[in-house]
């Protein structure tokens, strides 16, 4: 690939204050690439899309967006930029219906955006998600409820789209369905980049992949490589 | 105001400084014309009020907006026993501080249960209840009529202080305000109501009976308030409920709490202090536009320091930071 | 390190211990006990129902089912006032300074409200300074938490836990977010607490940290305890791996573990 | 029995210009988790410019609010955009405090304006009556202003759940941080809920104005029955603000009639204490507003 990468992160830090969580990081997803971030619990990964999707600063290093500088531009700028990221616990509108929050994550394209088209491509993606339009989705399960965050994500036609924790506190069938759509939306054009728990998973559906532990980039590459590399689980269990 | 350990090889000072402070008190009294004596009278009140809100929104965290309850109900009580019963202010006194925090602890505990400003606002209307209940009780309390503390002739169970003696009064009540604080802030007690007011949580995880603790604040923060609202009817004579119940008064508190810097033992005084004044002299000077300016001094001082005064000039003499933009950035969307 | 006899009445039972919160089990059906003296890890993936069982034990929550036993004493739905004056300390999984005031104000409160009470703060606040000697926080006792690191805030949510001299510590993931160097103290701290007969719950995402510091390892999952038993042949299990690395990793990899396991 | 009906009537007509009165004021304190004090002075403020328009423009008073509301949305938004704005994620009694002091500078602005007499906006129709059963009758003035409290209250609450700017406000509401992921301006979303807010309180007053005098002092307690209303029917929500305001209007109606003295007040209290401890989301509301903030 001559042309420079979608997303270009390099020696990033970031962290909360004065407590710094991630350290030196570097990475790049190119255009219409699935790439999955793993890693164990508190290793950063969540905070890396945080400080990507400007909820938090970026404190040395530095990252772009299609060759634009992202840190210090407003939350709201980089999702109008085209990145969309789905929150760790989806962080859905939860007295709204479905449709209603899907409307909003067409927001960036304006009164005249976020039409049928959009609705149609993602229902198409879900179709579990074309009965439920009406309903306030606080009441559906945790697996409609992750669907539909993902649906909203990709309303905005967006060019990279992050999902943190895509396979919390879901039953694994569900998180087969949901994470077996990701190539396709790769494929369609829209880049993703998935931060989850589950190696196997993630690493089976993604082309490639970065281990975060502690805050730096442990390992990365391929992803069958990885998934062969005993140091993935020694990242997760601590021995070999 | 330095912490505890730095202090205790200079502990007598601040001792000292409240002495003399109380000494310049009475000295003060000597050179003011009657109509300053009266000025400063309502300042010494007003300290005792912002004490009392000190102790449970600025220690506790608990920001009461009923507040003026308390004192409102110090002064009825005490108006009432004066009126009805002829009994002598100095035990009217003694029952209005008693009943006072008692009612503290009385609605302390349905409603210190409640989280932040649900609890301010459910303290509201246990005030505006409680002014409605003394307007419609006209047999025992005059009603809307008000009532008129007897204070001269044989009819009278103490004479009137008079404008010397009220300021006596509250020069001391003052005293014991801050001294009650000063005491609180120092002790075991005061270290459950700080760590209260940080996480309810961390402090029940480290053995802080929560609600026994709250409720002993607020029922303290009620006698405080409930004193000076005594007081205050007796140097009123003509008491109403409209007036006792002001919820200006309460609103009074917390902006002399919070601009002074709550959770100190001198933000009150300071916030006290500087506000009545400034609202005297601005009255006296500018009587059209006093109140505007005073809530453009309110809104400037709220947005350059949220945390108070004394917050502000403590963390600027530890970190040497005194940009007046630090709570903006951190307090703007 | 452990070697508690069977007869021993355990530092902490509990028995059926269940938690609902709507339709969800966060806690089902708990039932173990832990003697004297002995380091329990206790680990499981994210939302397994960790918190949910240290919250139910020093009753932060009240269980929908089931009881806790404190030496024998039931003590389940007492508030958690009562059961940290019964010498049970826990940490935070996110820390839970008393940001307004100094490390060793911070200290001092359990100090004067704890177990052994003591009266005056000045008294509690030279005292302090000895609980954070333990820690190796004492240089910092004039600093508000805002301004510690992650490793000195994780040292000051320990120090807190110590103030009240515990029988039974709970560590709610207090090596979380240290870098490698920073774990070694706190296991070393935790040797040191369980050299002097406290009993401690190491809940962790840590797993060197576990398998090092740890007598034994309980592992939750989806509220309920998957096995009980030597941290390395727990570590080793293939439902454990699975757990943890998803459903298709267990199967795939779990072969290797047990070529692995007899190198130790 | 008639006695009954009447004050049942009564109670209802009012309630329905109390909901208009505090439904702002909820929307405020649901969405952006700011209490704002100065609400009755906004009130007030419209009254005057009803007032105003109808005593040297000849306007009427219904027509006048249609004047006040732009005005008092401009006044609102730039209130927020450039003051308000700078404390909006202090804890809740910071904001209190600063719009307790605009409270105090534009009450005070009114009084120097308008002086302390207390005033109304007359009409020529207003006090007529319409007997519609039996010794009940219909005051047209107060049933006018309860159609226009009523109708402007569910326009709100349509626009909120149905148009795109509404569904942007209620975003912003239950989750602050996930609405600006969407790329939604929260600084402006903030805006426009202070000027919808300032707006409603103008209408408000204009009709207020219309059935009663009015002055500078009313705005206290005019906020305080703003208070007691988002409570009671629950913040952030038009429909609780209804709610809300027609429970305090038959408690005050049906107390008038059939208590002694005032006590109608202290039950109004009473009920609002009660209210809560027992559901302090409110009668109606849902607790999932202003519960995510942090970002």
């Amino acid at each position: 690939m001559t042309e420079s990468p979608l997303l270009e992160v390099s020696g990033l830090c970031a962290g909360y204050g004065a407590v710094q969580v991630l350290w030196d990081v570097d990475l790049t997803v190119a255009e219409g690439e699935l790439v999955a971030i793993i890693g164990p619990n508190g290793a950063g990964k969540s905070t890396l899309l945080r400080a990507l999707s400007g909820i938090i600063p970026i404190s040395a290093g530095s990252a772009t967006f299609r060759g634009r500088p992202l840190g210090g531009v407003t939350i709201e700028r980089i999702a109008g930029m085209g990145l969309a990221h789905v929150p760790e616990g989806r962080r859905l509108f939860p007295g709204m219906t479905v449709r209603d929050n899907l409307r909003l994550g067409g927001w960036r394209h304006g009164r005249a955006g976020a039409g049928d088209q959009d609705l149609e491509r993602v229902l198409e993606l879900f179709p579990a998600l074309r009965d439920r339009l009406r309903q306030v989705v606080g009441s559906m399960s945790g697996g409609e409820q992750q669907m539909c965050a993902v649906a909203r994500g990709l309303m905005s036609r967006p060019d990279l789209l992050m999902i943190d924790e895509l396979s919390l506190g879901l039953a694994p069938v569900i998180v087969e369905e949901i994470m077996g759509r990701l190539p396709r939306i790769a494929a369609e054009g829209t880049a993703v980049l998935l931060v989850d728990q589950d190696v196997e998973q993630a690493l089976t559906v993604a082309g490639r992949g970065y281990v975060l532990e502690t805050g730096h980039v442990a390992l990365s590459g391929e992803s069958g490589t990885l998934l062969a590399d005993p140091g993935v689980r020694r990242a997760y269990l601590g021995i070999a | 105001m330095t912490s505890v350990l730095a202090s205790s090889r200079r502990a007598w000072l601040p001792w000292a400084v409240g002495v003399l402070v109380l000494a310049a008190g009475f000295g003060l009294q000597t050179q003011l014309y009657t109509d300053q004596e009266r000025v400063v009278t309502a300042v010494l009140m007003y300290v005792v009020l912002a004490q009392s809100w000190n102790l449970i929104g600025g220690y506790t965290g608990y920001a009461s907006f009923g507040q003026v309850a308390f004192f409102g109900l110090g002064g009825y009580v005490t108006g009432v026993l004066m009126w009805q019963l002829r009994l002598p202010f100095w035990w009217a006194l003694a029952a209005s501080g008693l009943l006072a925090a008692g009612f503290g602890a009385l609605i302390g505990l349905p409603l210190l249960r409640l989280k932040g400003h649900y609890f301010a606002i459910a303290a509201l209307g246990v005030a505006e209840g409680t002014r409605e209940v003394i307007t419609n009780l006209t047999s025992v309390t005059g009603g809307g009529g008000g009532l008129t503390v007897p204070t001269f002739g044989a009819d009278a169970p103490t004479a009137y202080l008079g404008n010397d003696g009220f300021y006596v009064f509250f020069l001391l009540l003052a005293a014991f305000a801050v001294l009650t604080v000063t005491l609180v802030a120092r002790s075991r007690f005061g270290f459950g109501l700080r760590a209260i007011n940080q996480d309810e949580d961390a402090a029940a995880a480290m053995g802080v009976p929560t609600t026994r603790v709250k409720v002993a604040a607020f029922s303290l923060s009620g006698l405080l308030a409930g004193l000076a609202g005594s007081g205050y009817a007796f140097q009123a004579v003509n008491i109403y409920p409209g007036p006792m119940f002001d919820v200006q008064i309460t609103v009074l508190m917390v902006v002399m709490v919070v601009i002074g810097g709550s959770g100190t033992v001198l933000g009150p005084v300071l916030g006290a202090v500087g506000l009545q004044l400034l609202s005297e002299w601005l009255r006296a000077n500018y009587t059209t536009y006093h109140t505007f300016i005073l809530g453009t001094i309110i809104v400037i001082a709220v947005v350059l320091f949220p945390g108070g005064l004394v917050t502000y000039v403590r963390g600027g003499l530890r970190t040497g930071q005194w940009s007046l933009l630090t709570s903006i950035r951190r307090y703007r969307l | 390190m452990s070697g508690a006899a069977d007869t021993e009445t355990p530092v902490l039972e509990v028995r059926g211990l269940g938690r609902r919160f709507g339709g969800l089990h966060a806690v089902a059906d708990l039932s173990f006990s832990v003697p004297p003296g002995q380091v329990v890890g206790v680990i499981g993936p994210n939302g397994a129902g960790k918190s949910t069982f240290v919250n139910l034990v020093t009753g932060h929550l009240k269980p929908t089912s089931g009881q806790v036993l404190l030496e024998g004493q039931d003590i389940t739905g007492e508030p958690p006032w009562k059961v940290a004056r019964a010498r049970v300390a826990r940490t935070f999984q996110i820390v839970k300074p008393l940001r307004g005031m100094t490390v060793r104000e911070n200290v001092a409160v359990g100090l004067l409200y704890g177990p052994d009470a003591s009266r005056h703060s000045g008294a509690a606040l030279r005292l302090a300074d000895e609980v954070l000697e333990r820690v190796g926080l004492v240089a910092l006792g004039d600093v508000t938490p805002g301004e510690l690191t992650v490793a000195d805030a994780r040292r000051l949510e320990l120090a807190k836990a110590l103030a009240l001299r515990p029988k039974l510590l709970l560590l709610d993931e207090v090596m979380a977010g240290l870098r490698p160097g920073e774990i070694e103290p706190s296991l070393e701290l935790i040797r040191s607490l369980s050299a002097d007969g406290m009993t401690v719950l190491v809940i962790e995402h840590v797993m060197r940290a576990i398998v090092a510091v740890s007598d034994r390892v309980l592992v939750l999952h989806q509220g309920r305890l998957l096995t009980d038993g030597p941290p390395r042949e727990v570590l080793a299990d293939p439902r454990v791996i699975e757990a943890y690395l998803g459903h298709r990793y267990g199967r795939t990899h779990g072969a290797d573990t047990d070529r692995e396991q007899p190198r130790d | 029995m008639s006695q009954f009906l009447q004050a049942t009537l009564y109670g209802v007509l009012q309630g329905g210009l109390f909901a208009l009165i505090a439904v702002g004021f909820s929307l405020v304190w649901g969405v952006m988790n700011v209490i704002n004090i100065a609400q009755g002075a906004f009130v007030v403020l419209g009254a005057y410019l009803g007032w105003g328009l109808a005593t040297y423009a000849g306007i009427d008073p219904f027509l006048g609010m249609l004047v006040a509301a732009p005005v008092m949305f401009a006044l609102g938004y730039a209130l927020q955009r450039f003051l308000i704005n700078l404390v909006v994620n202090a804890p809740v009694f910071i904001t209190l405090l600063l719009t307790f002091g605009l409270d105090l500078m534009l009450t005070q602005a009114m009084n120097i304006a308008f002086t302390a007499n207390y005033r109304a906006i007359p009409t020529s129709y207003a006090s007529r009556g319409v007997e519609v059963l039996p010794d009940v009758f219909l005051p047209l003035g107060r049933f006018l202003t309860f159609g226009v409290g009523v109708g402007v209250t569910l326009l709100l609450a349509w626009v909120m759940s149905r148009t795109r700017t509404g569904l942007s406000i209620s975003a912003t509401g239950m989750d602050r941080g996930a609405a600006r992921l969407m790329g939604i301006n929260a600084r402006h979303v903030y805006g426009l809920v202070f000027g919808l807010g300032a707006a409603t309180a103008g209408m408000a007053g204009a009709m207020y104005g219309t059935v009663g005098t009015f002055s500078p002092a009313d705005a206290a307690h005019l906020t305080l029955i703003s208070f007691v209303i988002a409570v009671l029917g629950g913040l952030g929500n038009p429909y609780g603000a209804l709610i809300g305001g027609l429970v305090l209007g038959l408690i005050e109606a049906w107390g008038g009639q059939y208590l002694p003295g005032s006590w109608e007040n202290a039950l109004a209290f009473g009920v609002f204490v009660v209210v809560l401890l027992l559901r302090p989301q409110g009668l109606v509301g849902r607790s999932y507003y202003a519960a995510r903030l942090e970002v």
